[in-house]
């Protein structure tokens, strides 16, 4: 018998739980940009766990799409970064607070 | 085998993609022209052709349109697409706002940075809101969203003279991307709890079973509001919206007000109401919620405003809130009201954001309510056009505004909401006051023709807030600010100004058009 | 020594399914997959954690390799081989390789310090709502059994004559054959904004205010160079694309 | 013929949007000919849709003209349509008609404003809105046209807003208006939440449906509205401050159309106010006193339009006790009569005031008769008109006003009566010392040329071609409705589709002649004690007592009880929220909302993270809400 899906979907929790942690602590654009990741992970975690307890392939498609999307947000994201970073000379977001209110 | 497989190929519904197809399509044919051109394409040629191939898009929108009237409504490509009377009501209204986007762009970038990546741009990211609109599945509604959302990042940071257009768009990305997670978080969960994403299976599965242990899929059902809610800028998920609006470049800003939000509550509408309609019971708690702080906490908020962007950004939030009560009514006709609400509220939008980019000049930088002060004078059909916009924006009759929100309190009281209803009221008679403050700031004199040292002082003290214009010679700042109007921005004005007054004052065929869409739900 | 460290192993394991098996009443796993499980679930963790408690973003940026290979592990163990081999390629081979390359890009590999907050109220919040959500969707979870009785849908995924590699990739060109097309849009508006970010971050006109900071920003790298290597990282086929944009500007 | 109806409100629209768009550039006096023009046209269409009235039997005189579903939710449909039936057409036929023939009018009297073609974008819109006010099938969009005139009143009193007074006076009936359209809100809702529709023709086949206190509280509602647009008591003090407008706003809609629209609303409500006889009582001793009182308060004022704007009041009680007695035709029929000799009375005033230099003030004029000849003559005929000397159109509809008073109540004929005398001596009263006696102006006695420059004369043909007109309908007006024969009463035969036919027939054939006898000496003596008194003294504190002067010190009671009472409170509250305002010119309630406001944009911190905690702290409440939905 194998593990039981239920590990894995705890482990995936936790896992997610540590991004949302990560994004709210941490001060540093990049390092919560794979935050983000880390979430997305576990998203995708979810996504096989399921896939192999209902037999079912579509949970692993989706894993596709979910890294599809994940490419196309860090090279976005990324040139973001470097872009503002010309101007700010800064990745630490609590830099970034001119626009409030 | 070879055989075997090419029969269980899909049979491509070529129709049924139209609209997304024409959009993607002219996006890369635009980008290879480009490539293969000497030169450089000049931004008027980018609108021209951006505005053809969004017609060419209505055009076949309206098409299917005009098909579904005959036929009832199908599902395409593998049932991952729906071809109903809602998502091709959203299809037009989307393609509707790319054509005026289009021409409002023109006037904005004159063949400057980044024009023909713009145009690019909002076709791309205008596919991305039709493929949530007409998705029929939650990894489309899914990839529509980050279609739609990653484009307009790129549009927010595209402004390279303003630091605001790179913190907004830091701030637009991460926010973002963490309410993905959550969102395709949510997708994982109810993929585990439905053993599907397909919308019309989850429906089938959650009608003919009743979970016992319904934990995860309520679960999931959370997270995809969250992803929703982030979207379409309800509070408290909104706090990106102010920043982003304040921050992009001003055409940016009105595509994002019209495109996310009708993207955005096409999908989140759909889901709800179609797919998890049976468990309206436990749902409805809580966009009750969200909509009563999204209509209370925008107006209050927008109250206290200094920048114009600003201002509309908490206005959009609490027009969101409007378009939720559709949704909390739960019912055909309260999906026909937030339709409706969406349909006007896209152009009232783009009309005032085309007027704050034309005062905001070609930095677009005068964003501080001074710059409007006596713009009456200065510019006495661009105060008019204003200021009916800003009525209409408040609900005045005659007006879209006021039908559509008539059209969706009407039905969140047949629907027995009436306390929200009254919030609902409440949060609209503040609204009419900051719409009219600036009415009344455009109406009154403007600095240069009143006594200069107490207009100064009074600039003095106002600009301190956000980045506006340095503080130094105002009135000459004010006076020689504001772009000229071009043909394609009148245009827009126009468009926008004719069809608030018109549907507001024969609003029926409109409301006939988003009863009808929601009849065909598929 | 070796049988007698797998008999401590099965009497560990006995006791810890023992436990599992008298909370949720499941059968045991075998015992190498269990031991696999564990091992890759810490990487996956502790990846986890040293990604957001690493002062320095590149020790982050290789924690998160560690984290996606615990990640990959565990998808090997669901028989989703295909996806593990995806995963690393993808994830620790592209996207994590970018993330370094703008780390050093940036020069902005300096630790940051996180031992305060200067937002007072945001750590303990952070860390409450971040439990919080742990434990709702946990509850949530357990108390459903993390499962529905819902029936697969898109097809097996074991079982049959075919392979994985075969069911994904006729699943991918039948039932999300759209989607997959929906990717290509994707793709292009990444191309497009990277593109775009890059390039015309160097047209900064006097007008911006820059941000306060008291360490000029010395630029070692030509810019035509820049922009190219930021995104050949991209992905393969994009590469001929952006290098026409590239050619255009 | 009847299909072109359409146009009756349109054409006045097409004139308000041309005029707004392009007035300024067509300036004087081409704006002006544009407007008049366009009025003019529709008073035409109104004559034909008249005509095709006219040549269908009478039973089939009603048409609904839908336009477009105007609002349409779930639970509630109103069309824009417009109700084409012997009493809206008729009210539709003599405001376009008199609406032209001011608009002409004011081409000359407007002359050389500065704001020369924003009047007349006024007027076009205040047309248009009381066309829709009229012809409306509903009861929604008679209240938009209801608040159109409103506005327009409003803007037109206060059109001159540079003077202080002209200013305060549009507030002031703005503020009157407002108190008795909260009858009108809440009289629509009550109807709506019993009969669910607002359409005039479902309410009114519906009405048996509705409980007796339910129909009296609906027509006391109505009666509220009524009295703040028509100036009745209690609300009838802004009236007389309306005539800070130019004079021909005064003439149109604060004597001929506007202010009749209360009448209107109760005589288009008439299957509802047939039905409660207590609710007519109340109308027509609220319309009696109000004559009467009005009517006392013109004796004693010496502003010329004062004098004309109480007469208004004072007539418009005589309607409303019309309409109480269950007259709605003769209510109609002195509308009408009004129109016409009001109308002529301040056109003749205007007429005066412009040859004046203006001045308003009748002490101060006298002898103008030499000057002005042919407006002494209007005025003449005008006076006539109102005294109810035969055969002048007023002696033909008081006299049925009186006669259906007499049947109602004696009591309401004798307060009736009186009113009758002062009414034909407070005209007489103004005409006498305006145009007979001695010249009072300043420096009149020693040459033509006053001492400001200016020579009484005749006003420019354009202002006096109204004149004329009017004089005719005022001499002829009578013959709609002679009471001889049952085939001369025209307008009786008329309304048969659409009102009530009450007669009680109790005074009989004899009775009447005698009534209308009486009515004959009560002019007369009025007009013998208007020369008597004044024809040569224009000084007589006996018959002008200063209460009277002051309009029975209503207004002042009204400062006192309520406006020093508000003022109060609000200097009151304000100095209490003060300290936390930063700008108190601004009132309270918006200040504390920009408090809340900029306490909750603290919130708004402008760092990323705050932000993604918010969306966090949504997700953990969620969730929270969510476990306790969960079968645990």
């Amino acid at each position: 018998m194998s593990i039981p899906g239920s590990w894995y979907l705890t482990l995936a929790a936790l896992l997610f739980s540590i991004g949302v942690v990560g994004i709210l602590v941490r001060r540093n654009v990049l390092i919560m940009f794979m935050c983000i990741e880390l979430m997305l992970n576990a998203a995708n975690l979810t996504l096989v766990t399921y896939a192999r307890m209902l037999n079912d392939i579509g949970g692993q498609v989706l894993v596709f799409f979910v890294l599809v999307v994940a490419a196309a947000e860090v090279v976005v994201g990324l040139g973001v970064i470097v872009s503002i970073f010309r101007r700010a000379k800064s990745t630490t977001a609590d830099d970034l607070h001119i626009l409030k209110g | 085998m070879m055989l075997a497989v090419l029969a269980k190929l899909p049979i491509i519904s070529w129709p049924a993609i139209l609209p997304e197809t024409i959009f993607i399509g002219g996006a890369l044919l635009l980008l290879a022209v480009s490539a293969l051109s000497n030169k450089k394409l000049s931004s008027g040629f980018c609108a021209v052709y951006t505005i053809l191939i969004s017609v060419a898009a209505l055009g076949s929108s309206m098409y299917l349109w005009d098909k579904l009237s005959s036929h009832s409504s199908y599902v395409a490509m593998s049932s991952s697409i729906a071809v109903d009377g809602f998502g091709v009501f959203v299809a037009i209204l989307v393609c509707s706002i790319t054509v005026l986007i289009a021409l409002a762009g023109e006037g904005f970038f004159r063949d400057s940075w980044g024009s023909l990546e713009f145009f690019v741009l909002i076709m791309l990211s205008s596919s991305g809101a039709i493929l949530m609109a007409m998705a029929n599945d939650l990894i489309v509604v899914f990839l529509g969203l980050e279609i739609m959302s990653i484009s307009l990042y790129v549009m927010t940071a595209m402004d390279p003279s303003r630091t605001s257009s790179g913190e907004a768009a830091i701030k637009y990305f991460l926010l973002g991307g963490f309410s993905s997670a959550i969102f395709i978080y949510g997708i994982a969960l109810i993929y585990g709890s439905t053993g599907s994403t397909n919308l019309a299976n989850i429906a089938t599965f959650l009608a003919d079973n009743v979970l016992v242990q319904n934990g995860v899929l309520l679960c999931g059902i959370a997270f995809l509001i969250v992803g929703f809610a982030f979207k379409v800028a309800l509070v408290p998920f909104h706090m990106w919206t102010p920043d982003v609006y304040q921050g992009a470049p001003t055409p940016a800003t009105s595509f994002m007000a019209a495109l996310a939000k009708a993207g955005g509550f096409a999908a989140f509408l759909r889901v709800f109401f179609s797919t998890f309609g049976t468990l309206r019971s436990d749902w409805r708690p809580i966009i009750w919620v969200l909509a009563v702080l999204t209509l209370l906490i925008g107006v209050l908020l927008a109250l206290v405003q200094q920048n114009i962007k600003r201002m509309l950004a908490y206005s959009s939030i609490s027009h969101a809130g409007f378009v939720l009560l559709g949704l909390q009514a739960a019912s055909a006709i309260g999906v026909a009201g937030s339709l409706y609400y969406l349909f006007t509220y896209s152009f009232l939008v783009i009309g005032s954001f085309t007027v704050v980019m034309l005062v905001a000049g070609e930095k677009d930088t005068n964003h501080s309510l001074d710059s409007y002060k006596g713009l009456a004078r200065r510019r006495p059909w661009l105060a008019g056009v204003f200021t009916l916009l800003l009525l209409a924006q408040a609900g005045v009759p005659f007006t879209t505004g006021f039908m559509a929100k008539l059209y969706v309190l009407s039905a969140l009281i047949s629907a027995h909401g009436y306390a929200l209803a009254v919030i609902a009221m409440i949060g609209a008679a503040i609204a009419v006051f900051f719409y009219l403050r600036v009415v009344v700031l455009m109406y009154s004199p403007a600095p240069g023709f009143a006594a200069n040292d107490e207009t100064g002082a009074a600039l003095d003290t106002d600009t301190g807030i956000g980045e506006s214009i340095e503080v130094g010679d105002e009135a000459a700042t004010i006076q020689s600010s504001g772009m000229s109007l071009t043909r394609s921005t009148a245009l827009v004005l126009a468009i926008t100004v004719g069809i608030t007054v018109a549907f507001g004052i024969n609003p029926a065929p409109l409301i006939e058009f988003a009863r009808h869409a929601t009849l065909l739900f598929h | 020594m070796i049988p007698a460290l797998h008999s401590y192993g099965t009497v560990l394991h006995g006791m810890i399914f023992g436990l599992h098996g008298i909370v949720f009443g499941t059968t045991l796993p075998t015992l190498p997959d269990s031991v696999t499980f564990f091992i890759a679930a810490v990487i996956v963790l502790v990846g986890g954690i040293g990604v957001v408690v690493s002062r320095n973003p590149v020790h982050s940026a290789l924690w998160l390799v560690a984290c996606l290979f615990g990640i990959a592990v565990m998808f090997l163990l669901q028989d989703a081989s295909f996806l593990a081999a995806v995963q690393i390629i993808v994830y620790a081979g592209a996207i994590v390789v970018l993330f370094l390359f703008v780390i050093m890009l940036l020069g902005v590999d300096r630790p940051e310090s996180i031992g305060s907050d200067p937002l007072k109220a945001q750590r303990p919040l952070a860390i409450l709502f971040g439990l919080g959500v742990l434990g709702g969707s946990l509850l949530l979870g357990f108390t459903a059994k993390w499962e529905s009785g819902a029936k697969s849908q898109a097809g097996r995924a074991v079982g049959g004559s075919t392979n994985e590699v075969q069911k994904l990739g006729k699943a991918v060109f039948s039932i999300y054959l759209l989607p997959f097309e929906a990717t290509a849009a994707l793709l292009t508006i990444a191309v497009v904004g990277a593109v775009l970010l890059t390039m015309h971050a160097n047209r900064t006109t006097e007008n911006s205010k820059p941000y306060e900071d008291p360490k000029p920003y010395e630029d070692p790298v030509p810019d035509g160079y820049r922009s190219r290597q930021g995104l050949v990282a991209n992905a393969d086929e994009e590469v001929d694309l952006v290098d026409k944009e590239l050619d255009v500007k | 013929m009847i299909h072109t109806a359409f146009l009756i409100p349109l054409l006045p629209l097409c004139g308000f949007v041309i005029l707004l768009l392009f007035g300024r550039r067509l300036g004087d006096p081409v704006a002006g000919w544009v407007a008049t023009a366009l009025v003019a046209a529709s008073f035409v269409v109104t004559l034909i849709t008249f005509a095709g009235l006219v040549g269908l039997p009478s039973s089939e005189r009603h048409f609904i003209q839908p336009w477009f579903t105007w609002i349409s939710t779930p639970t509630f449909h109103s069309k824009i349509a417009l109700l084409i039936d012997p009493l809206s057409i008729f009210m539709a036929l003599f405001v376009t008609g008199v609406s032209a023939l001011i608009h002409l009018y004011s081409i000359g009297y407007m002359k050389k404003d500065p704001e020369y073609h924003k009047f007349f974008v006024y007027m076009n819109l205040f047309v248009f809105s009381m066309l829709m006010l009229v012809l409306a099938d509903n009861l929604l969009l008679c209240f938009l046209g209801w608040e159109g005139v409103g506005l327009c009143s409003y803007l037109l009193i206060a059109f001159w807003y540079g003077r202080d007074s002209a200013a305060s006076a549009g507030k002031k009936a703005f503020i009157y208006n407002r108190i008795g359209d909260t009858g009108f809100l809440i009289a629509m809702f009550l109807i709506f939440e019993k009969l669910k529709t607002l359409n005039y023709l479902s309410i009114f086949s519906h009405v048996n449906q509705l409980s007796p206190g339910i129909v009296t509280a609906i027509v006391l509602l109505l009666f509220l509205a009524a009295t703040g647009k028509s100036a009745q008591i209690p609300l009838f003090p802004w009236l007389p401050d309306a005539m800070e407008g130019p004079t021909p706003v005064s003439a149109l809609i604060h004597a001929a159309t506007m202010v009749t629209a209360g009448v209107y609303l109760m005589v288009r409500f008439s299957p509802l106010l047939h039905l409660t006889p207590d609710a007519r009582w109340v109308i027509a001793v609220i319309g009696v006193v109000t004559a009467f009182v009005a009517a006392t308060i013109a004796c004693a004022q010496n502003d010329i339009k004062k004098i004309l704007a109480y007469s208004t009041v004072s007539q418009l009680g005589y309607m409303f006790l019309a309409v109480g007695s269950g007259a709605y035709v003769a209510a109609m029929f002195l509308m009408i009569a009004h129109a016409f000799y009001k109308a002529l009375l301040f056109l003749g005033a205007g007429s005066v005031i412009h040859g004046m230099g203006d001045a308003q003030d009748v002490k101060r004029m006298g002898g103008l008769r030499r000057f002005m000849p042919i407006t002494y003559a209007t005025f003449l005929v005008a006076w006539f008109g109102i005294a109810g000397i035969p055969p002048f159109v007023g002696f033909w509809a008081k006299g049925s006003v009186l006669v259906a008073a007499f049947e109602f109540s004696p009591i309401l004929w004798v307060l009736g009566a009186i009113t009758a005398i002062l009414t034909a001596y407070y005209i007489g009263r103004g005409i006498t010392l305006t145009f007979l006696g001695k010249s009072r102006w300043e420096g009149a006695n020693g040459s033509d040329l006053g001492s400001n420059g200016f020579t009484p004369h005749e006003s420019p043909r354009i202002m006096l071609i109204p004149l004329y007109v009017l004089s005719v309908c005022v001499i002829l007006g009578g013959f709609i409705n002679l009471p001889f024969h049952p085939s001369f009463v025209f307008l009786s035969h008329w309304f048969i589709p659409v009102l009530y036919p009450i007669h009680l027939g109790a005074v009989g054939v004899g009775g009447e002649w005698a009534l209308s006898l009486g009515d004959v000496v009560l002019a007369l003596t009025g007009v013998w004690l208007a020369l008597h008194f004044w024809r040569v003294l224009s000084d007589r504190p006996a018959l002008e007592p200063r209460f009277l002067q002051l309009g029975w010190y209503v207004d002042k009671f009204y400062d006192r009880a309520v406006a020093n009472t508000g003022t109060e409170l609000a200097s009151q509250m304000s100095s209490k929220i003060e300290v936390a305002t930063i700008d108190g010119a601004v009132n309270g309630v918006p200040e504390l909302l920009g408090l809340l406001g900029g306490w909750l944009r603290k919130a708004q911190t402008g760092f990323v993270r705050s932000y993604a905690l918010a969306i966090a702290l949504g997700l953990f409440g969620l969730l929270i809400y969510i476990a306790t939905r969960a079968t645990l």
